[in-house]
C-alpha cells in the first residue's frame, strides 16, 4: 500500500464522484454518489487494516508534496489513531447520510449529491491535514456545501438559519487563520527568516514542544483565537446557539453529518492544534474551559428537557454531550482524553443515527413537534424498538458505546477534581430524563389524534432505513462491547497529546474557581425562578407533558 | 530621444498604435465590431508579447523620465489582461443596446496607455500626464451609455469630483516640486531622504503631503473620499462598471507604488498613520454600508472600497517595515482583478437583456434559468469572501500576514489591524452569501427564457474563473513574479 | 517691500485662487459653473508651479513647460466634461448638479 | 466450569435476543425458548452453587476471564465472571425463583397480544440480573446494575398504551439513576484509591493500606456505593419507584420487585462488607435508613387497599429490616433474609397475580373477600406466605428476622432492635389485614364477575406449591444446626448458611473485630426470640379482631365500624399513612413544579440572552450601516464638500506631525 | 451701464496697486502684480458669485486675463501666451458655447447656490488660511529674484527632458475630442 497515495485517494475520490455526478444526467445522481461515498469507505477500510496501531501515536501513510515554496507550505497528509478514527466515521456517516436522503431529497437532486461529496472531501481533508495552511484551506471547503445544503434543502426557517451558522463559524475561522500566520512567522522568524516548516504541523509540534515553544503572549493570543473557532465549531456554551437553529432547519441528512462529523472538527483540532502547538496557553485556559464544558453539559440537558421540537432536543442534547469532549480533552487525564475521543465517535452514531430516526418520523407526518407525538409504539413497532434502542445508548446505557466514552471522561475528571465528576455525572439522570420523556410522548400511550388522522401514511419504518441504521447499530453494540478496539488505536495519539501538554502536571483547577463558575449559573437560575412571572405560561405548558 | 528608447517604451508606443488603428479600422469599415474586435486582440496581443520581452531587462528612456522594470512589466501585464477581458465582456451588453464598440475599444486603449505609462513613469509630470490619461476616458466610459440618465449622471459625478480631485492632486504636487526642484522621482526621493534627515517634516512638504494623500485616496476611492465609486459603478453601463472597479483602481495604484512608495518612500513613517487610518475606515465603513444594499452593482461598488482597504492594509504593512506588504499588495491587486471583472462579467450577462436590473430581486433563483453563469458568480463571491481555495483568500491571506508580520515586529497597531480586517471579511460574507441566497435559494420572481450568450463572453468568463482557482491553489508561479516585482522598488 | 520678487506672494495668491475655486466648486449648482471653478483651481496650481519655476534655481525651464502641459491637460479635461455635460442635459433637462440624485445611499 | 458459569448468563441473553428477533412469529409458541433457556440455566446453577458451596471453588471462589473490556492505559477493565458462596446464595434464589416465574408466566400471560415481547423482556432481565452476581469487576456489576434497571424499565412499561405503566417505567428508571450516580461516583472513587476495578483487588488494597494513604476518604466511598444499594432496593428517600412498578404485570412484581432485583442493593454492600466494616459511621447510616424505611413502609402498608402495593410496601419494609442487617454488621441474617424474603415474597406476589386473575383483573381488595372457597390453592398458599413473613415459627421468615432482631440487640443497636420490634407487630398485622380482607368475610366482588370466578390453571398453581415449600422450610434448613433450634438439640457451630459466608465476611468480620459468642438459648437470645414471636402473634391477633378470622375452628367476623373508629382517632397518621406521607406530591413539586420552571427559564435565557447577544451584534451592525449609508445623499456638492472637509483633516493631521506647521 | 460698472470696478482694482506705488515706495512690477492680482482675485469672485452664468464666464476671462499677466510679471511669457491662447482662445468660448447649449440663463440665487454654500465658504476659507499658514512658514530655499527664461533654453529642455510628456499630451488631447465627440453628438433616435 505504499506505492500509491492512498490518503491522497481517499480525500479526493468523492471529489472524483462529483465530477461525474457534474456530467452526467441527474438519474444517475444518486447511483453515482452512493458508489462514490461507498468506495471511499471501502479504501478507509483498507487504512485500517494497513494501520499498525502499535505505532498509532506516530503518523502513518504521510505524503508530503511541495505546494507554496516561498512559504514552505506543503501538501501534506498523515494519519494517526485519532484521525484515523474520525475519518472511518466520516467515510461511514457520508455513505449513510446519502443513501438517507434517496427519499426524501427530491429537488436538485445532482446539485445535493455535489455538495454532499465536495463536503465529505473537506471533512476528511481537515482530519488529514498536517500542514495548518492546508488544514485551513479544508476547515473552509466544509463550510461552503454544508451552507448550500441547509440553505436549498432546510425547512422553512433556513435562510436565517444557514447565514448564521457560516457567519458564526467564519467569525472564528477567520481569526484562526490569522493565529495560524502568525504561529508561522514566529516559526520562521526563530528559524533565521527560513519558511521551511513555519507551517509543517511536525515541525511546528516538535518547536512546541523543545524549550520554551512559542513566546508566551503569542501563545496566549494564538490560543485564544483556535479556541474561538474550535469551540464555536464543538460548539461550546455560550457559542452553541447557531447549532439548534441549524440542526431544525437542515434536512436529515444534513443533520446526521453536521452532528456527525462537523462537531468533531472542533474537538479534534482542540486536540491536535490547540494541546500540541501552545501547551503552555492550553494550560492557562484549561480551567475555564472545564467550567464551561461542565456548564454546557448540564446546561445544555437541562434546555433539552423543555424542547418541543425532536431535533432541538436532539440538537441541544449534542451540546450536553460534546461538553463532556470538551472537558475531557482539558482534564488532561488518558482517561479522560481516551473518554473524549470515543465519546467523539460514538456521538457520531448515536446522534447521527437519533437525527436519521426523527427524519423517518418527518417523512411520514412532516412534523417534529413533540406534543402532537404518541403512541407510535402501537403502528411503528419496529421503528419504536430502534428509537428506544439508541434513546438509551444516547442516555449512556453500559453495554452500548455511549457508556464507555462518558465513564472514561468521568473516570479521568474524578482522578482530576472529584468535584468536575460529581457535577459532570448529573447528565446521567437529566440525561435520562430528557430522553425517556422524549421517548415516552413520543412511542407511548394511546396513538394521538394527529398521528391517527394521518392513517396509512403512517407505515412502520421501511428496509431503506434499517438498513441506513443497521450499521450504526451494530457499532454501538460492537464498541461498547469492545471498545478496546478503539482504545489500542488511539492510545498511541492520546500519550503523545497528554506528552505534548506534560501530562497536565502544572494544571490543577482551584475548587473555589469551579464552584464560582457554577454558582455563577445557578445564581441567575435561582433568581429568575424566584420571580417567575415573565415564563410561568410556557413553563406550565413545558411541564405538563 | 534614440532607438534604445524607442525600444524600451516600444509597448506603450503599441498599445497609443492600437487605440488609433482602432479608430482608423472603424473609419475605412464603419460598424463592423468584428473587426474592430480583430484590431484590439491582435494588437493587445502584440503589446503582451512586448511587455514581456523588453520588460525582461530594467532599463530608463528619455533622460530618466521613463523606467522599465519588473513593476512595470507586472502591473502592464494586469492592466492589458483588464482590458483585453473587458473587451470580452462588452460585445452582448453593447449589442443589445446598440452601442457602437468602436469607440468604446479607442477610448478603453487609451485608457489602457495611461495606465501603461503611470506604471512606467519616473518623472512626476509624467505621472501626473498618466494619471490624467488614465481617467479622463474613465469619465466618458462611464458616460458611454449616454442615452441613459443613470450612465450619464455616474459619468458627471465621477468627472466633476474626479477633476476637483486631480486639481487637489495637482497641487500638492505642485509643492513638492518647489521643495525639491525637480520632477525626477529618484532625485525627489533623494532630495527629500537629505531634507529629513535633517529637521523632519516641513510645512510646506505635509502641505504637499495632504493635498496629495487626499487626490490618491480619491482615485482609490478610500473612505472618506469614495463618495463617487457607488453612483458611479451603480450607473455605468456594467462592462465599464467592471473595468472601472478594477482598471484605474489599479492604476491608481501603481500611482500610490511609484508616488508614495518611491518618491516618497523616506517619508514613509510619516504617511503609514495616515494609511491605517484610511485602511481602517475603508473597509470597515465600505462592507457596513454594503450589507444594506439592495442593488447588486451598488453592492459590489460598496464591496470594492472594502477591498481597497484590504489592500491598503497591505501598504501600510510596507510602509511598517515589511516588505512581504509590497507583495501582498501586489498580490491582491492581481486577485481582486480576476475576480472583480468576473463578478461583473457575469453580471452584465444576465443584463445582456435591455432593462434587466441589477436589483437583488433579479437573481432570484437563476440557478433555474442559468446554472453555470449562477456557479461562476458563487466562485467569484466566494473568492471576494475569501473563501479557500480562491484568489481572494489567499490574497488576504498574504495581506493579512504582511499585517502580523508588521505586527510582531513591533508595530502592534498592525496586529489589530489585521484582527479588524478579518472581523470585517466575516462581516463581508453577510453580504455575498445573501446574493447566492437569492440565486440558490430563492424561487425566481418572473420566468424569463434563459438567454443566449457570446462565445466572447464564455471565453471571458473561463479564464477568469481558472485564474481565480489557479491563484488560489497554486500561487506559487504568481508569488515568484510578485516578489520580484517588489524588489524593484522596496 | 518687493512684492513682485517674492515667492510667497505668489503663492498665496495661488492659495487664495485655488480657496476660490474651491468655494465655487462646493457652492454652485450648475455643472458648468462648477466647471469653472475647477478650472480656476486648476490656473492657480498653475500659478504656483510658474511662481516656482521662476525661483526655485533647480527648476529653470522645467516651471513654464509643467505649465505649458498643465493647461493642455485642463483643455482635455474641459473638452471631456462639456461633452458629458451636454449629454446629461439631454437626459435630464437641467444644468443643475444637485438634480442628479437618483443614485443615493 | 469455565465455559459452565458463563453459559448461566449466555442462555438467557441467548433467549433474548432469539426472542427478540424472530418471537413475533412465534405466536403462542414464544416461551418455548425462553423457558427452555432459563430452565438450562438453572441446571448447571445448580451444579455450580453445589460445586461452590462444597468448596469445589476454595474459599476466594473462582473467576473465569471473558476479554478485555476496557483497556485504557492505567484503566484496565476485564469481561470476567466470578463465582463465590456469595454467588452461590443468590444464584439459588435468582434461578429458582427466575424460573418459576417463567414457568407461571406461560399460563399468567396466556391472553396477552405481547406474549413473545414479555419473555423476551424476561429473558434480558434474567441475563442482567445473572451478570449482576457474576460480575468480577465493579464496573460489571454496574453495568448489569443499570441493564436490570432497563429491564425493569422495559418490563414494568410493558403494557405501553396505560399512560399510568409508561409513567411509572419512567419513574422507576430515573429514580434508579440517582442511586445510580452515586454508585458510578463510588466506583471511581475505589478506582482513583486502588488503581483496580476488580472487585477482590480494589478491597485486598483497601483493606491493607492504613486509611490516610487513599486520597478520597473510606467513609465517602462507602456511602456513595450505599447510595447506589439504596437506587436499587428502594430505600428511603428513594422508595417512590416501587409502589409504581406494581404497574407492571404481576409475575414481573413478582420476579423483579420482590425476589430479585430489589435484592441487588444488599448483595452490593455484602460483597463490599470490608469496605463498610472499615467506615463505621457509614454503617450507622446504612442502619438508620434501613430500619427508618422498614417502619415508614409498613406504616403505609397498613392502609393500602390495592393488594399489589400491599405488597409492594411490605417489600420495601423488609428490605429495610435487610438493610438495618446490613448496618448493624448482621450481613449473614442479611443474606438470610434476602433468601427467605425471596421466596414467601415471591410466592405471596404469584399469588396475588391469581387472585386478581381470579376477579377479572380488579386488584382492590374492598371489592374481594371470600375467595378462600372459591380459589383454595391461592389461598392455601398465600396463607403460608402471611404466616412466614409475620414471623411465626417455625416457617422460614421467623428465622431470618429474628436473626436480623437478634444480632441488632446484641451488638448494642437496641434502638433499630425496637424499631425493628414494632415493624414486626406491623408486619404480621398488615399481611392478616390482606388476607382477611380477600379471602374471608363475606364476597363483595363485583355481581357480574361473582360466578365467572375460578382457580388459575396448573402451571401457575403448581408454581405456587413450589414455592410454599421453601417458604416453610427454607430457614430451619438454611440455620441448622446452628441457632436458634440446633442448641436446642444440642447442636454445635454455626449454622448451615453462616457457614457458607464465612469466608465472605471473613476480612469485615476481622476489621470489624467480631467474635463469636456462644449461642445462650437459656438466656439473651431465648428472650429476644419469645419477644419477637409473641409480637407477631400480637400484630396477627389485632389483624383478626378487625378483619376476621376463618382458619379451621378459628372464627371470626371483621368489624369495620371498630376499623373507620381507629382511624379517627389517629386522623394524621391515618392520613399520612393512606398517602404515603405525600413523598409523590413533594417529587412532584420539587421535579415538576420547580424543576420545570428551572428548565424553562434557561430556555428563555439561552433563546433571548445568549443567542439574543449573537442576534443582537448582527443587528447592530446591520443598523449601523444603513446609518453610513445616509452620507451617500447622491449630491455631488456634498460628495465634495465632504471631500474638502477630508482634505482639511488631513492638512491637520499632517500639520501635526510637524510638530506645529 | 456695463462701462459704468467696468470703470468702479477698474478704480477699486488700481487703487491698492497705487497705494502700494506711491506710499510703500515699491516697484512699477509690484505696482502692476498689486494691480493684476487684485483684479483677478475680484474677477475670480465674480466668477463663483455672480447669478448670470454668462457674466460669469466673461468675468473668467477677466481673470485669466490678469494670471497671463501675472505670468508675464513672474517672467514666464510663454505661458502667458499659452494661457490667452488656450484658455481665453479655446476653453472659455467652449464653456461659453455650452452655457448657451444648456439654456442657463440668469437664474434667482436659490438656484445658483447649494443649500450647503455657507459651510463651503467656511471650509474655503480654513483651506485658505492653513495653506498660507503652511507656505509662510516654509523655506522654499527660493532665489532673491526671479529670472526671466529665454525661449530657447525652454525649447532646449522641451526636447531634451521633456519630450515624453509633450507627445503623450497630443495623444490624451486626441483620447479625449474621440470620445468627446461621441458622448455630445446626437444619436438618432435619442431623446432631446
Amino acid at each position: 500500500m505504499d506505492g500509491l497515495p492512498i490518503l491522497t485517494v481517499i480525500t479526493f475520490l468523492p471529489l472524483a464522484g462529483a465530477l461525474l455526478i457534474a456530467f452526467l444526467p441527474s438519474t444517475y445522481a444518486r447511483p453515482v454518489a452512493l458508489g462514490a461515498a461507498l468506495l471511499t469507505w471501502v479504501v478507509s477500510l483498507l487504512l485500517v487494516i494497513g494501520f499498525s496501531a502499535s505505532r498509532g501515536g506516530l503518523f502513518q501513510f504521510t505524503e508530503e508534496v511541495s505546494w507554496i515554496p516561498v512559504f514552505g507550505i506543503e501538501y501534506k497528509l498523515g494519519v494517526d489513531g485519532l484521525s484515523l478514527l474520525l475519518v472511518v466515521l466520516t467515510t461511514t456517516l457520508s455513505w449513510i447520510s446519502i443513501l438517507a436522503s434517496f427519499k426524501p431529497i427530491q429537488t436538485r437532486i445532482k446539485e445535493y449529491m455535489i455538495s454532499f461529496l465536495i463536503l465529505e472531501v473537506g471533512m476528511i481533508g481537515v482530519f488529514l491535514a498536517l500542514d495548518t495552511f492546508l488544514f485551513y484551506i479544508f476547515w473552509e471547503i466544509v463550510l461552503v456545501p454544508m451552507y448550500l445544503i441547509i440553505g436549498i434543502w432546510g425547512g422553512a426557517n433556513r435562510i436565517y438559519a444557514t447565514i448564521k451558522f457560516v457567519l458564526y463559524t467564519l467569525v472564528g475561522s477567520l481569526l484562526m487563520l490569522v493565529a495560524i500566520l502568525a504561529t508561522a512567522f514566529a516559526f520562521q522568524a526563530t528559524h533565521g527568516g527560513d519558511w521551511t516548516g513555519a507551517f509543517d504541523y511536525e515541525a511546528l509540534r516538535t518547536f512546541a514542544a523543545s524549550g520554551g515553544g512559542f513566546d508566551p503572549t503569542l501563545q496566549l493570543l494564538a490560543f485564544g483565537a483556535f479556541f474561538l473557532a474550535f469551540a464555536i465549531k464543538v460548539p461550546m456554551f455560550p457559542f452553541h446557539t447557531w447549532l439548534p437553529d441549524a440542526h431544525v432547519e437542515a434536512p436529515t441528512a444534513g443533520s446526521v453529518i453536521l452532528a456527525g462529523v462537523l462537531l468533531k472538527l472542533g474537538g479534534y483540532g482542540f486536540i491536535r492544534y490547540g494541546l500540541s502547538l501552545y501547551p503552555d496557553a492550553a494550560q492557562t485556559y484549561a480551567p475555564a474551559i472545564i467550567i464551561l464544558s461542565l456548564i454546557a453539559i448540564i446546561y445544555g440537558a437541562i434546555v433539552a428537557l423543555v424542547q418541543p421540537d425532536l431535533k432541538k432536543l436532539v440538537a441541544y442534547s449534542s451540546v450536553s454531550h460534546m461538553g463532556f469532549v470538551t472537558l475531557g480533552i482539558f482534564i488532561f487525564q488518558p482517561q479522560g482524553m481516551d473518554g473524549a475521543i470515543l465519546q467523539m465517535v460514538n456521538h457520531g452514531l448515536i446522534t447521527g443515527a437519533l437525527f436519521l430516526l426523527v427524519g423517518v418520523i418527518y417523512e411520514r407526518t412532516h412534523d417534529r413537534t413533540i406534543a402532537r407525538m404518541g403512541g407510535l409504539a402501537a403502528r411503528m413497532p419496529v421503528y419504536v424498538a430502534i428509537f428506544g434502542f439508541f434513546v438509551f445508548a444516547s442516555a449512556g446505557l453500559p453495554g452500548l458505546s455511549g457508556f464507555v466514552g462518558e465513564f472514561l471522561t468521568l473516570v479521568g475528571s474524578f482522578a482530576f477534581n472529584p468535584l468536575t465528576a460529581a457535577v459532570a455525572s448529573f447528565v446521567m439522570i437529566l440525561g435520562a430524563a430528557y430522553l425517556l420523556w422524549m421517548f415516552q410522548r413520543v412511542a407511548t400511550g394511546e396513538l394521538s389524534s394527529f398521528l391517527s388522522g394521518l392513517g396509512s401514511h403512517l407505515t412502520d419504518i421501511s428496509p431503506t432505513e434499517i438498513l441506513t441504521l443497521a450499521p450504526l447499530m451494530a457499532l454501538v453494540v460492537a464498541f461498547g462491547l469492545f471498545p478496546g478496539i478503539l482504545l489500542d488505536i488511539i492510545n498511541g495519539s492520546v500519550d503523545r497529546a497528554l506528552s505534548d501538554v506534560n501530562g497536565g502536571a502544572a494544571i490543577a483547577i482551584d475548587p473555589l474557581v469551579l464552584a464560582i463558575g457554577l454558582g455563577a449559573l445557578a445564581a441567575v437560575v435561582v433568581l429568575r425562578v424566584v420571580t417567575l412571572p415573565m415564563f410561568r405560561g410556557r413553563a406550565s405548558a413545558e411541564t405538563s407533558a | 530621444m534614440t532607438f534604445e528608447d524607442l525600444v524600451t517604451i516600444a509597448p506603450f508606443v503599441a498599445a497609443i498604435l492600437v487605440a488609433v488603428g482602432v479608430v482608423v479600422a472603424d473609419v475605412i469599415v464603419p460598424g463592423r465590431r468584428t473587426i474592430v474586435l480583430a484590431v484590439a486582440f491582435a494588437g493587445l496581443a502584440i503589446v503582451t508579447l512586448l511587455t514581456i520581452t523588453t520588460g525582461a531587462t530594467a532599463a530608463t528612456a528619455f533622460g530618466g523620465s521613463y523606467r522599465v522594470d519588473d513593476l512595470t512589466t507586472y502591473l502592464d501585464l494586469i492592466f492589458v489582461g483588464t482590458v483585453a477581458l473587458t473587451l470580452l465582456f462588452a460585445p452582448d451588453y453593447l449589442e443589445a443596446r446598440r452601442l457602437p464598440m468602436a469607440e468604446f475599444a479607442a477610448v478603453l486603449l487609451f485608457a489602457l496607455t495611461g495606465a501603461m505609462l503611470l506604471a512606467a513613469s519616473a518623472d512626476l509630470l509624467v505621472l501626473f500626464i498618466g494619471l490624467e490619461l488614465m481617467v479622463l476616458p474613465g469619465y466618458l466610459l462611464a458616460g458611454y451609455h449616454k442615452s441613459d440618465g443613470f450612465s450619464t449622471e455616474g459619468a458627471i459625478k465621477y468627472f466633476l469630483l474626479g477633476s476637483f480631485s486631480s486639481a487637489i492632486f495637482l497641487f500638492g504636487l505642485a509643492f513638492v516640486w518647489g521643495l525639491t526642484g525637480t520632477t525626477r522621482i529618484a532625485e525627489v526621493a533623494d532630495q527629500l531622504a537629505a531634507m529629513t534627515a535633517t529637521g523632519g517634516l516641513s510645512a510646506g512638504l505635509a502641505l504637499g503631503l495632504a493635498f496629495m494623500s487626499t487626490g490618491v485616496a480619491f482615485k482609490i476611492a478610500a473612505v472618506p473620499f469614495h463618495y463617487w465609486t457607488p453612483d458611479a459603478y451603480q450607473g455605468s453601463p456594467t462592462p465599464v462598471t467592471g473595468y472601472l472597479s478594477v482598471g484605474p483602481k489599479v492604476a491608481a495604484f501603481a500611482l500610490i507604488l511609484r508616488l508614495f512608495v518611491e518618491a516618497l518612500g523616506p517619508l514613509k513613517l510619516d504617511w503609514l498613520p495616515v494609511v491605517v487610518v484610511l485602511a481602517l475606515l475603508t473597509m470597515t465603513v465600505g462592507n457596513l454600508v454594503a450589507l444594506t444594499q439592495t442593488n447588486v452593482k451598488r453592492m459590489l461598488g460598496y464591496s470594492s472600497i472594502a477591498h481597497t482597504g484590504y489592500i491598503l492594509v497591505g501598504l501600510a504593512a510596507y510602509a511598517a517595515g515589511r516588505i512581504e506588504g509590497l507583495e501582498g499588495l501586489l498580490f491582491y491587486v492581481a486577485a481582486y482583478s480576476v475576480m472583480n471583472l468576473g463578478v461583473f462579467a457575469v453580471i452584465a450577462a444576465l443584463q445582456r437583456r435591455p432593462g434587466v436590473t441589477s436589483n437583488l430581486d433579479t437573481f432570484a433563483g437563476i440557478v433555474r434559468r442559468e446554472p453555470a453563469l449562477a456557479i461562476l458568480m458563487t466562485l467569484f463571491l466566494l473568492s471576494l469572501t475569501g473563501i479557500p481555495p480562491t484568489a481572494g483568500f489567499f490574497a488576504k491571506a498574504y495581506v493579512i500576514l504582511a499585517a502580523v508580520q508588521a505586527s510582531q515586529a513591533g508595530n502592534e497597531v498592525l496586529g489589530l489591524l489585521a484582527v479588524i480586517t478579518v472581523l470585517n471579511a466575516a462581516a463581508a460574507a453577510f453580504y455575498y452569501l445573501r446574493i447566492v441566497v437569492y440565486m440558490f435559494m430563492r424561487d425566481p420572481v418572473s420566468d424569463e427564457p434563459s438567454m443566449a450568450h457570446g462565445r466572447l463572453m464564455w471565453t471571458g468568463l473561463a479564464i477568469t474563473a481558472l485564474l481565480t482557482i489557479a491563484f488560489g491553489l497554486i500561487p506559487g508561479p504568481l508569488l515568484e513574479i510578485v516578489r520580484a516585482a517588489a524588489r524593484a522598488i522596496g | 517691500m518687493g512684492l513682485a520678487n517674492s515667492l510667497d506672494a505668489y503663492l498665496v495668491l495661488s492659495g487664495a485662487l485655488f480657496a476660490i475655486g474651491t468655494f465655487g466648486f462646493l457652492a454652485r449648482r450648475n455643472a458648468i459653473s462648477m466647471l469653472m471653478s475647477i478650472e480656476l483651481m486648476l490656473n492657480a496650481v498653475n500659478l504656483a508651479i510658474v511662481a516656482f519655476g521662476s525661483f526655485i534655481p533647480t527648476l529653470k525651464a522645467d516651471g513654464s513647460i509643467i505649465a505649458l502641459m498643465v493647461i493642455a491637460v485642463a483643455a482635455a479635461e474641459a473638452t471631456v466634461g462639456l461633452a458629458i455635460i451636454i449629454a446629461i442635459y439631454r437626459n435630464r433637462k437641467t444644468p443643475l448638479v444637485d438634480e442628479y440624485d437618483h443614485m443615493r445611499r | 466450569m469455565e465455559t459452565l458459569i458463563p453459559l448461566i448468563a449466555a442462555l438467557p441473553i441467548a433467549g433474548f435476543l432469539f426472542t427478540a428477533l424472530v418471537g413475533r412469529r412465534l405466536g403462542k409458541q414464544a416461551h418455548i425458548v425462553p423457558v427452555a433457556a432459563v430452565g438450562i440455566a438453572w441446571a448447571i446453577a445448580m451444579v455450580v452453587v453445589f460445586t461452590a458451596l462444597t468448596g469445589g471453588f476454595g474459599e476466594e471462589g473462582r473467576s473465569v476471564k471473558l476479554w478485555d473490556w476496557i483497556p485504557a492505559g492505567g484503566f484496565h477493565i476485564e469481561a470476567a465472571f466470578f463465582v463465590d458462596n456469595l454467588t452461590a446464595c443468590l444464584l439459588i434464589v435468582v434461578t429458582t425463583i427466575g424460573l418459576l416465574v417463567h414457568v407461571y408466566s406461560i399460563g399468567y400471560m396466556s391472553h396477552d397480544p405481547g406474549y413473545w415481547r414479555f419473555f423476551a423482556y424476561l429473558n434480558l432481565f434474567m441475563f442482567s440480573m445473572l451478570l449482576l452476581v457474576l460480575g468480577d469487576s465493579w464496573l460489571t456489576v454496574f453495568v448489569a446494575w443499570e441493564l436490570v434497571g432497563l429491564s425493569s424499565y422495559l418490563l414494568i412499561g410493558f403494557w405501553y398504551r396505560k399512560n399510568s405503566a409508561a409513567l411509572a417505567s419512567k419513574k422507576a428508571f430515573l429514580v434508579n439513576r440517582v442511586g445510580d450516580v452515586g454508585f458510578a461516583l463510588g466506583i471511581m472513587a475505589i478506582w482513583v484509591n486502588t488503581g483496580t476495578l476488580n472487585i477482590r483487588e480494589s478491597i485486598q488494597v483497601l483493606t491493607s493500606q492504613p486509611l490516610t494513604a487513599f486520597p478520597i476518604p473510606i467513609a465517602i466511598v462507602a456511602l456513595l456505593i450505599f447510595a447506589g444499594a439504596m437506587g436499587k432496593s428502594a430505600q428511603f428517600p428513594l422508595h417512590v419507584w416501587l409502589p409504581d412498578a406494581m404497574e407492571g404485570p404481576t409475575p414481573v412484581s413478582a420476579l423483579i420487585h420482590a425476589a430479585t432485583m430489589v435484592n441487588a442493593g444488599v448483595y452490593l454492600i455484602a460483597r463490599a462488607n470490608p469496605i463498610f466494616a472499615s467506615a463505621p459511621e457509614a454503617m450507622v447510616v446504612v442502619a438508620g435508613i434501613g430500619i427508618f424505611t422498614a417502619i415508614l413502609a409498613a406504616s403505609i402498608a397498613m392502609t393500602q387497599t390495592d393488594i399489589k402495593r400491599v405488597l409492594a410496601y411490605s417489600t420495601l419494609s423488609q428490605l429495610g429490616y435487610m438493610f438495618a442487617a446490613l448496618g448493624v454488621g448482621a450481613w449473614t441474617a442479611a443474606i438470610f433474609h434476602l433468601m427467605t424474603h425471596g421466596f414467601f415474597k415471591g410466592l405471596l406476589f404469584l399469588g396475588s397475580g391469581s387472585v386478581i386473575h381470579a376477579v377479572h383483573e380488579e386488584q382492590d381488595m374492598r371489592k374481594m373477600g371470600g375467595l378462600a372457597k372459591k380459589i383454595p390453592h391461592t389461598y392455601r398458599t398465600m396463607l403460608i406466605g402471611s404466616i412466614a413473613i409475620a414471623g411465626i415459627p417455625p416457617l422460614a421468615g421467623f428465622f431470618s428476622k429474628d436473626e436480623i432482631l437478634g444480632e441488632a440487640f446484641k451488638l448494642g443497636f437496641t434502638w433499630v432492635w425496637a424499631i425493628g420490634v414494632l415493624v414486626a407487630v406491623m408486619t404480621a398485622f398488615y399481611m392478616f389485614r390482606l388476607i382477611g380482607l380477600t379471602f374471608w368475610g363475606e364476597s363483595r366482588v363485583d355481581k357480574v364477575v361473582e360466578p365467572k370466578i375460578h382457580e388459575s390453571p396448573r402451571v401457575m398453581t403448581i408454581p405456587l406449591w413450589l414455592l410454599a415449600i421453601p417458604s416453610l422450610f427454607l430457614g430451619l434448613f438454611l440455620s441448622w444446626p446452628g441457632p436458634p433450634l440446633g442448641p436446642l438439640f444440642g447442636q454445635e457451630g454455626p449454622g448451615l448458611l453462616a457457614g457458607w459466608l464465612e469466608p465472605v465476611y471473613k476480612q469485615g468480620f476481622e476489621i470489624l473485630g467480631r467474635h463469636e459468642e456462644a449461642f445462650a438459648i437459656f438466656g439473651i437470645d431465648g428472650v429476644l426470640i419469645l419477644i419477637s414471636v409473641a409480637v407477631a402473634v400480637i400484630g396477627m391477633v389485632a389483624a383478626w379482631r378487625l378483619f376476621g378470622v376463618e382458619i379451621g375452628r378459628l372464627r371470626r367476623r371483621g368489624n369495620p365500624e371498630q376499623v373507620t373508629a381507629l382511624s379517627a382517632r389517629a386522623p394524621f397518621l391515618y392520613r399520612a399513612s393512606l398517602n404515603k406521607w405525600w413523598f409523590d406530591e413533594l417529587n412532584h413539586l420539587m421535579f415538576m413544579v420547580i424543576g420545570g420552571r428551572i428548565a424553562a427559564f434557561l430556555w428563555w435565557f439561552d433563546a433571548n440572552i445568549v443567542d439574543g447577544i449573537v442576534n443582537g451584534i448582527g443587528t447592530v451592525t446591520r443598523l449601523s450601516g444603513g446609518g453610513l449609508a445616509r452620507v451617500q445623499t447622491g449630491r455631488v456638492q456634498n460628495y465634495a464638500l465632504g471631500i474638502a472637509i477630508g482634505l482639511i483633516v488631513m492638512v491637520a493631521s499632517y500639520a501635526l506631525m510637524t510638530g506645529g506647521g | 451701464m456695463n462701462l459704468m460698472i467696468a470703470a468702479i470696478a477698474g478704480a477699486i482694482i488700481t487703487t491698492p496697486a497705487l497705494l502700494i506705488f506711491v506710499l510703500g515706495g515699491g516697484s512699477v512690477d509690484d505696482a502692476l502684480f498689486a494691480a493684476l492680482a487684485t483684479l483677478m482675485l475680484t474677477s475670480a469672485l465674480l466668477v463663483v458669485t455672480m447669478r448670470d452664468i454668462i457674466r460669469c464666464g466673461l468675468a473668467m476671462i477677466v481673470a485669466f486675463l490678469a494670471l497671463a499677466g501675472i505670468y508675464v510679471i513672474v517672467g514666464a511669457p510663454l505661458v502667458a501666451a499659452a494661457q490667452v491662447i488656450v484658455y481665453i482662445g479655446a476653453i472659455s468660448v467652449l464653456i461659453l458655447f455650452a452655457i448657451m447649449l444648456t439654456e442657463s440663463k440668469d437664474a434667482p440665487s436659490i438656484l445658483v447656490f447649494q443649500t450647503q454654500a455657507v459651510p463651503a465658504a467656511v471650509a474655503s476659507i480654513i483651506l485658505a488660511v492653513l495653506v498660507t499658514l503652511g507656505i509662510s512658514a516654509t523655506d522654499w530655499g527660493a532665489a532673491a529674484v526671479r529670472f526671466r527664461l529665454g525661449t530657447e533654453a525652454l525649447a532646449q529642455a522641451l526636447f531634451r527632458d521633456y519630450i515624453l510628456p509633450f507627445e503623450v499630451v497630443s495623444v490624451l488631447l486626441l483620447a479625449a475630442v474621440i470620445g468627446g465627440v461621441f458622448i455630445a453628438k446626437r444619436e438618432t433616435g435619442d431623446p432631446g
